[in-house]
């Protein structure tokens, strides 16, 4: 992303990020005047008391009962303060204003579906326009995930079996990063995806575009995008075998049997991939892809032949 | 044991300085463990406690399917096996070692017979397949009640619930069982007296912990 | 010489035991007894909302009975008695955080109340236009007591 | 009492048997407590190692030295050893155990049985844990958040297993302690007179007694769910994941102070001792100890603010999070003025006592920030939090545990190690920890996450920063292990009070001490630190200051 921001915190590209800035800059100077203080007093402490004589005894200094209320009262207040604009702020962050657009987020090992109202979805790229209130309606298929945007300071876990989500209004076009950042086994770092903000004009174009007819096999390349964390189309080895060259050629499955890489097979494998385990991998490809529609599926197939 | 000093009876530990430092220390170290007890405990509360919030018609449904009739039964005999228990500590006050052997072993078949009657319950439950967790299908109908309309969701949890907290507790009458041996065996032997009776009294506060447990167990579990 | 250790040499002496008497630990017996039949008793009615802090009610009270008199707390060293206060002030606090966890989950938008399947099984009800289905029932409001 | 040979002031806690069984079913504190030091030394090497590696495969986005698999496995390995196998046990179990009977003028603690009892328990708790590396992966952090530790093979039944049996011995051994401070405390040893190091493992062991069976209810449902599919936490069945972490933190939190407290207690001791001056506000750093111990129970769904938990909750618990801040800050300002008007000596347990106050009050104030909920949503689970507990638990537990360490070196081996190697590895554990998690601070504020095999190229120029200051940590910690093995064999022979405590452990007994700790049950006229009315200790030589004639009359 090559963000330049200051040296702490990524730039604030959402409407919010400002007001959480501020108050960890407030936070973090309040910390570093009272942190330099105690350091300082101590080593002001350590040169000035020194032990020079070893049969000295110091005699007990009368302590202040004041001076020890002060330690009590002071930083009290200090913390009732931050917890007070903590607070306001969360809130503001935590509840999504009416009038928002709404994108639904299906999370699973290891990837990201996102689904527009319009019936478009895309893989790995989450198009959104700017200066709008975006909504991210977010559900797992599997395991804990949690989605986190660095440049918005948003971040919500993702839960099976309940929605939970996320709001932010963007405020200049631009790339950004999403990262899974709650552990969800082996490709967890990899679970990452693209915020790609632009103009409201153009994200309406976008929509057009995504909604036309596309041929099988790029309808297939899209959405293959979401399995590209586990299959590669050069030869490389993933966590799950690549996929280039296959068609048609014979496969060695894991209870040693044989099988022919055709259409059947591809279903089969999407479908349910428990049921023919490749040899030498785990059978760990999820089991979520199920539900693709038959259009996708052919897309699919259309798309895995085509790698010749 | 080794002796340092003449004076010291022969249930004094070296390190300390009088029977009453170990007396009281063995108490509350027991008190302490009680307290670890209870906070383990704590855990299966919590969830009863959040998912009945959760589903309250889920829970009074299928505390239906479990016996209040057994339930009592065993909660007036826990609570008997907690008063021999108490009189056991005061004949061994009262140096009556034959009376406290008696209610010692009073205990333990009390003990037993809680076991006992937990384990139709345990098994008529089975029978109709209700076990906890994935395999919880209830099926058949016996006294007219039919099982399988208690098969709702969250009705797993109430069950699963229900033999986590149980079950552990069993585990404990278990330990109790095992520890009332071995008091017993003691007292025959003629170990305890009204000088020294720290056993006993260690046990029994283990013991009322275990009633105490299922007095709150009864009634969530099986009355409301 | 400064005596405070808890034992000190001077406390060797041996202090009497309390020792309860067995018409004392009768009664307590029968009173427990009692209130076991009151429990059952009380369920067989409809208390409505009364159901279960009545039934607590009684819990706690056979509870007390067992620890004050049957545990001896009342005759024994306060400092075992703090410490069983504090473990149960513990279990309080357990128990009420997580409710203020699991009674206002979804009190803001960014997480529903119910869960997917709760949503589903309510929507499948409402389209079958069933009434009378088992208590899938959608999400506790915020306050809604046990 | 009778005098035997064992009086003579030659014989002591390690030479009156030397029978490898007299070690084995000892009953003695002391030697308990070394048998804790050399198995929490083993775990901490163990960890250890596993960090280097982890921080190796860092250096580099991508594959560097391990499949992401290997890596998701050491880290959680690494997590799992520090927290349950080292830190947890580490300065209650070595420290507590030696120190604590001692300093209250006891013959040994209230429980030896369960003392040696506890120490085995933990032996087969450590090892049913690392059974489950040969049984099957287990990965996913420390945390083992449901449902994906459920998902994953059998080895989490081990860990769950071996957690619980840890937890058992911390259990055991904090029950013990309380006891013993209660009961067990020399004629005169009133509360106001105790070191503060026995304040500190008194508050630690409540919060075992208190925290610890819920980790071990939390880890049986865990392992039911596993085999039984009980469907509490498993959203699947219906369960609640986020009701896992409650119970998860609800121990977690509270362990966090069984971590520091004891460290706190250390950093009194040796503040007050080096500073040879009262310790500033002893009742205030005294309570705060109790204080700290009791709040952090109320805090734990700070680890859950973007978990999905009610916004109720998520308020109330930050507000008590910073609450916390106040009694450790009375703790850092009252360490801080001990040494006003003091005879501050720069032995090398207090140069570890005075990187502490640096590094603690760094894991502190970003402990702060990350309780501040808006703050918070930010940094959770990247490396910024990653730094914060280093801070902590390495910064602060460990670094006082190595000043403890080495405070109370001479007293258990009875041998003074290199005074030169000593500084110069203080100096590398400073300058290396802090190198290494100080841009761990940076790069997580910047977005990166943690528990992340593979990163994005950005974030390199602080990932190799961090791992090339794991070197220089790495070394300062090889290098004290080195010396102080090495001073059993050259050491120079300690004498009965080489920095001119106070506290009976140094006052009034022998070096090593006698098997049954005191020939005479001292008794107590003094606070710990109170320097003032010990003025003649001072005139004598260093190190023969002691106030009981050790041998026989
Ligand atoms: C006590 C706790 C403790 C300690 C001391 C450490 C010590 C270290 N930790 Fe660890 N760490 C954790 C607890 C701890 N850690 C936890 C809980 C996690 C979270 C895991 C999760 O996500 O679930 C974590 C995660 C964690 C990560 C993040 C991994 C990730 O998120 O992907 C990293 C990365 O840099 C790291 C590095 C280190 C390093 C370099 C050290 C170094 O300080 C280590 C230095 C030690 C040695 C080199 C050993 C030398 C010892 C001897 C020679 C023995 C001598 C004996 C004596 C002196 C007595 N740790
Ligand atoms: C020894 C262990 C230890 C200790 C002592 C602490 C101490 C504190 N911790 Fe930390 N913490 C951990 C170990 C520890 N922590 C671990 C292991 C994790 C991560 C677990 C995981 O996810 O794997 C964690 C995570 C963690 C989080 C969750 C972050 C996240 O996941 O998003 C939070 C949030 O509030 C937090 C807060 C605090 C606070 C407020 C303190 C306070 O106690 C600190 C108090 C100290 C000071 C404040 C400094 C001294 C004070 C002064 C000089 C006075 C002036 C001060 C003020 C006015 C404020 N910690
Ligand atoms: C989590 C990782 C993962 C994802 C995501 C994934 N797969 Fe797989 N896939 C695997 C693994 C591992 C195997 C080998 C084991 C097996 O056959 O089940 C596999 C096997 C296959 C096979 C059989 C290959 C062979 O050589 O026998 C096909 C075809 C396939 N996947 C297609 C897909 C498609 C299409 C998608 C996306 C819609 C996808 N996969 C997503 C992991 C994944
Ligand atoms: Cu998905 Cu991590
Ligand atoms: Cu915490």
């Amino acid at each position: 992303m090559g963000d330049s921001g200051s040296i702490w915190l990524p730039d604030a590209m959402s409407t919010f990020a400002g007001e959480v800035d501020a108050l960890f800059w407030f936070v973090f100077w309040t910390s570093t005047v009272l942190f330099v203080a105690v350091i300082g007093v101590k080593i002001y402490f350590m040169i000035r008391y020194r032990r020079t004589d070893d049969t000295y005894v110091p005699e007990p200094v009368h302590e202040s009962k004041r001076l020890e209320a002060a330690w009590i009262v002071l930083p009290t207040i200090l913390t009732l303060i931050v917890f007070t604009w903590g607070f306001q702020v969360f809130l503001r962050i935590s509840s999504a204003p009416p009038d928002s657009y709404d994108i639904t987020v299906r999370a699973q090992q290891w990837s990201w579906e996102f689904e527009y109202a319009e019936g478009v979805t895309s893989f790995s790229e989450l198009y959104v326009p700017v200066g709008r209130p975006i909504k991210l309606m977010m559900s797992s298929e599997d395991v804990l995930h949690s989605f986190f945007i660095p440049a918005f300071r948003v971040k919500m876990d993702i839960i099976p079996n309940r929605y939970t989500s996320v709001w932010f209004e963007v405020t200049e076009p631009g790339e950004y990063q999403i990262y899974c950042t709650e552990y969800c086994g082996t490709e967890h770092s990899g679970m990452l995806a693209q915020v790609i903000a632009v103009s409201e004009v153009d994200f309406a174009a976008w929509l057009v575009s995504q909604n036309q007819d596309l041929p099988p096999v790029e309808l297939g390349e899209r959405l293959f995008e979401q399995c590209a964390i586990c299959h590669s189309t050069n030869g490389e080895r993933l966590v799950g075998p690549s996929l280039d060259a296959r068609f048609g050629t014979m496969r060695a499955l894991a209870d040693g049997s044989t099988v022919l890489f055709d259409e059947d097979y591809i279903r089969e494998s999407i479908v349910n991939p428990a049921a023919k385990v490749a040899e030498g991998f785990q059978p760990i490809m999820p089991a979520g892809y199920s539900s693709m529609s038959a259009k996708e599926l052919d897309g699919l197939v259309a798309y895995l032949k085509s790698l010749e | 044991m080794a002796h340092e000093h003449s004076n010291h009876p022969a249930h004094l530990h070296h390190h300390f300085v009088s029977s009453e430092q170990q007396f009281d220390a063995a108490k509350m170290g027991m008190w302490l463990f009680l307290v670890t007890e209870i906070l383990l405990f704590s855990g299966l509360f919590v969830a009863y406690t959040v998912y009945r919030v959760w589903h309250p018609e889920v829970f009074a449904q299928s505390a239906e399917l479990l016996s209040w009739r057994m339930g009592g039964l065993n909660t007036i005999v826990l609570l008997a096996s907690s008063f021999t228990v108490a009189l056991g500590i005061h004949f061994a006050q009262k140096d009556n070692k034959k009376a406290l052997v008696i209610n010692l072993v009073l205990t333990f078949l009390l003990a037993l017979t809680f076991l006992v009657v937990k384990y139709f319950e345990y098994s008529s439950k089975f029978e109709h397949g209700i076990f906890p967790g994935a395999n919880f299908a209830p099926h058949g109908i016996s006294h007219g009640v039919d099982y399988a309309a208690y098969n709702v969701p969250f009705a797993a949890q109430f069950f699963s619930i229900y033999f986590v907290m149980t079950g552990i507790h069993g585990f404990h009458v278990l330990v109790g069982m095992g520890l009332f041996t071995w008091i017993t065996i003691r007292a025959i032997r003629g170990d305890f007296s009204s000088e020294y009776y720290t056993p006993v009294e260690i046990c029994g506060l283990y013991w009322h912990l275990v009633d105490i447990i299922w007095i709150f167990l009864f009634p969530l579990l099986y009355l409301i | 010489m400064p005596v405070t250790g808890d034992n000190t040499p001077s406390k060797v002496s041996h202090t009497e035991h309390h020792i309860t008497s067995i018409k004392t630990l009768s009664i307590v017996f029968g009173g427990l007894v009692f209130l076991t039949l009151l429990t059952v008793g009380t369920s067989r009615l409809d208390l409505g909302v009364m159901n279960v802090p009545v039934a607590l009610l009684i819990a706690i009270t056979k509870a007390l009975l067992v620890v004050v008199i049957f545990m001896a707390l009342r005759w024994d060293n306060k400092i075992n008695a703090a410490i069983f206060a504090v473990g149960v002030l513990f279990v309080i606090v357990f128990i009420s955080f997580i409710l203020l966890d699991t009674m206002y989950r979804g009190d803001l938008s960014n997480t529903t109340k119910g869960t997917i399947m709760e949503m589903e099984a309510a929507e499948e009800a409402l389209r079958a236009g069933e009434r009378d289905l088992p208590p899938t029932e959608p999400p506790e409001p915020p306050g809604h007591e046990e | 009492m009778e005098m035997t040979e064992a009086d003579t002031g030659s014989v002591n806690y390690l030479n009156h048997d030397r029978s490898i069984k007299s070690w084995l079913l000892t009953l003695d504190h002391k030697r308990i407590g070394i048998m804790y030091l050399i198995a929490v030394s083993l775990a901490f090497l163990a960890g250890g190692i596993l960090a280097m590696l982890v921080r190796v495969e860092l250096m580099a986005p991508g594959e560097t030295i391990m499949s992401a698999d290997a890596y998701n496995q050491t880290f959680t390995l690494h997590a799992v050893l520090m927290i349950f196998a080292f830190i947890i046990p580490a300065v209650p179990a070595v420290m507590g155990n030696f120190v604590l009977p001692l300093q209250l003028g006891a013959k040994d603690v209230a429980f030896p049985k369960l003392n040696l009892a506890s120490f085995y328990i933990y032996l087969i708790g450590v090892a049913v844990a690392m059974s489950a590396l040969i049984v099957g992966r287990v990965d996913g952090g420390w945390t083992f958040y449901t449902p994906y530790s459920t998902s994953i093979g059998n080895g989490i039944l081990f860990v769950s297993a071996g957690v619980f049996i840890m937890g058992f011995s911390s259990i055991l051994t904090g029950l013990n302690f309380i006891v013993t401070v209660h009961k067990m405390r020399a004629p005169g040893l009133t509360w106001n007179r105790l070191p503060l190091f026995v304040w500190s493992i008194y508050s630690t062991a409540i919060v075992q007694v208190l925290a610890t069976p819920v980790i071990g209810i939390t880890v049986l449902l865990l392992f039911l769910e596993k085999t039984l599919q009980i469907g509490i936490f498993d959203p699947a069945l219906g369960g609640d994941p986020v009701l896992f972490q409650h119970f998860f933190w609800f121990y977690s939190h509270p362990a966090v102070y069984i971590m520091i407290l004891p460290a706190f207690g250390i950093i009194s001791d040796l503040m007050g001792t080096f500073s040879r001056h009262q310790v500033s506000g002893y009742k205030f750093v005294a309570l705060s100890s109790v204080a700290i111990a009791f709040l952090g129970f109320l805090v734990w769904g700070h680890h859950m603010f973007v978990s999905g938990q009610s916004a109720v909750s998520s308020i109330v618990f930050s507000l008590i999070t910073y609450l916390i801040g106040i009694p450790t800050g009375v703790k850092v300002i009252n360490w801080v003025s001990t040494m006003y008007k003091g005879s501050v000596q720069f032995k090398t347990p207090m140069l570890y006592a005075i990187a502490f106050l640096f590094t603690f009050s760094i894991g502190g104030f970003t402990g702060i920030l990350l309780g501040v909920l808006a703050i918070d949503i930010h940094l959770h689970d990247t490396y910024f939090v990653v730094a914060h507990f280093h801070y902590v638990m390495m910064g602060g537990n460990v670094i006082a545990a190595l000043g403890g360490l080495h405070y109370w070196w001479p007293k258990m081996t009875g041998k003074m190690y290199n005074e030169v190697l000593g500084k110069i590895a203080a100096g590398l554990v400073f300058v290396g920890f802090n190198i290494t998690f100080f841009p761990q601070f940076i790069m997580g504020a910047k977005g990166m996450p943690r528990r992340y095999y593979d990163y994005l190229p950005e974030f390199q120029g602080y990932h190799l920063l961090s791992t090339y200051g794991s070197w220089i940590l790495g070394a300062g910690l090889f290098l004290i292990a080195f010396y102080l093995l090495a001073s059993l064999f050259k050491g120079k022979k300690a004498g009965l009070n080489p920095w001119g405590s106070l506290t009976l452990e140094w006052t009034h007994t022998t070096t090593p001490p006698h098997p049954h700790n005191f020939i005479e049950t001292p008794i107590v006229t003094r606070g710990a630190y109170d320097f003032h009315l010990a003025k003649h200790l001072f005139e004598k030589e260093g190190s023969e200051m002691s106030e009981v004639v050790t041998s026989p009359k």
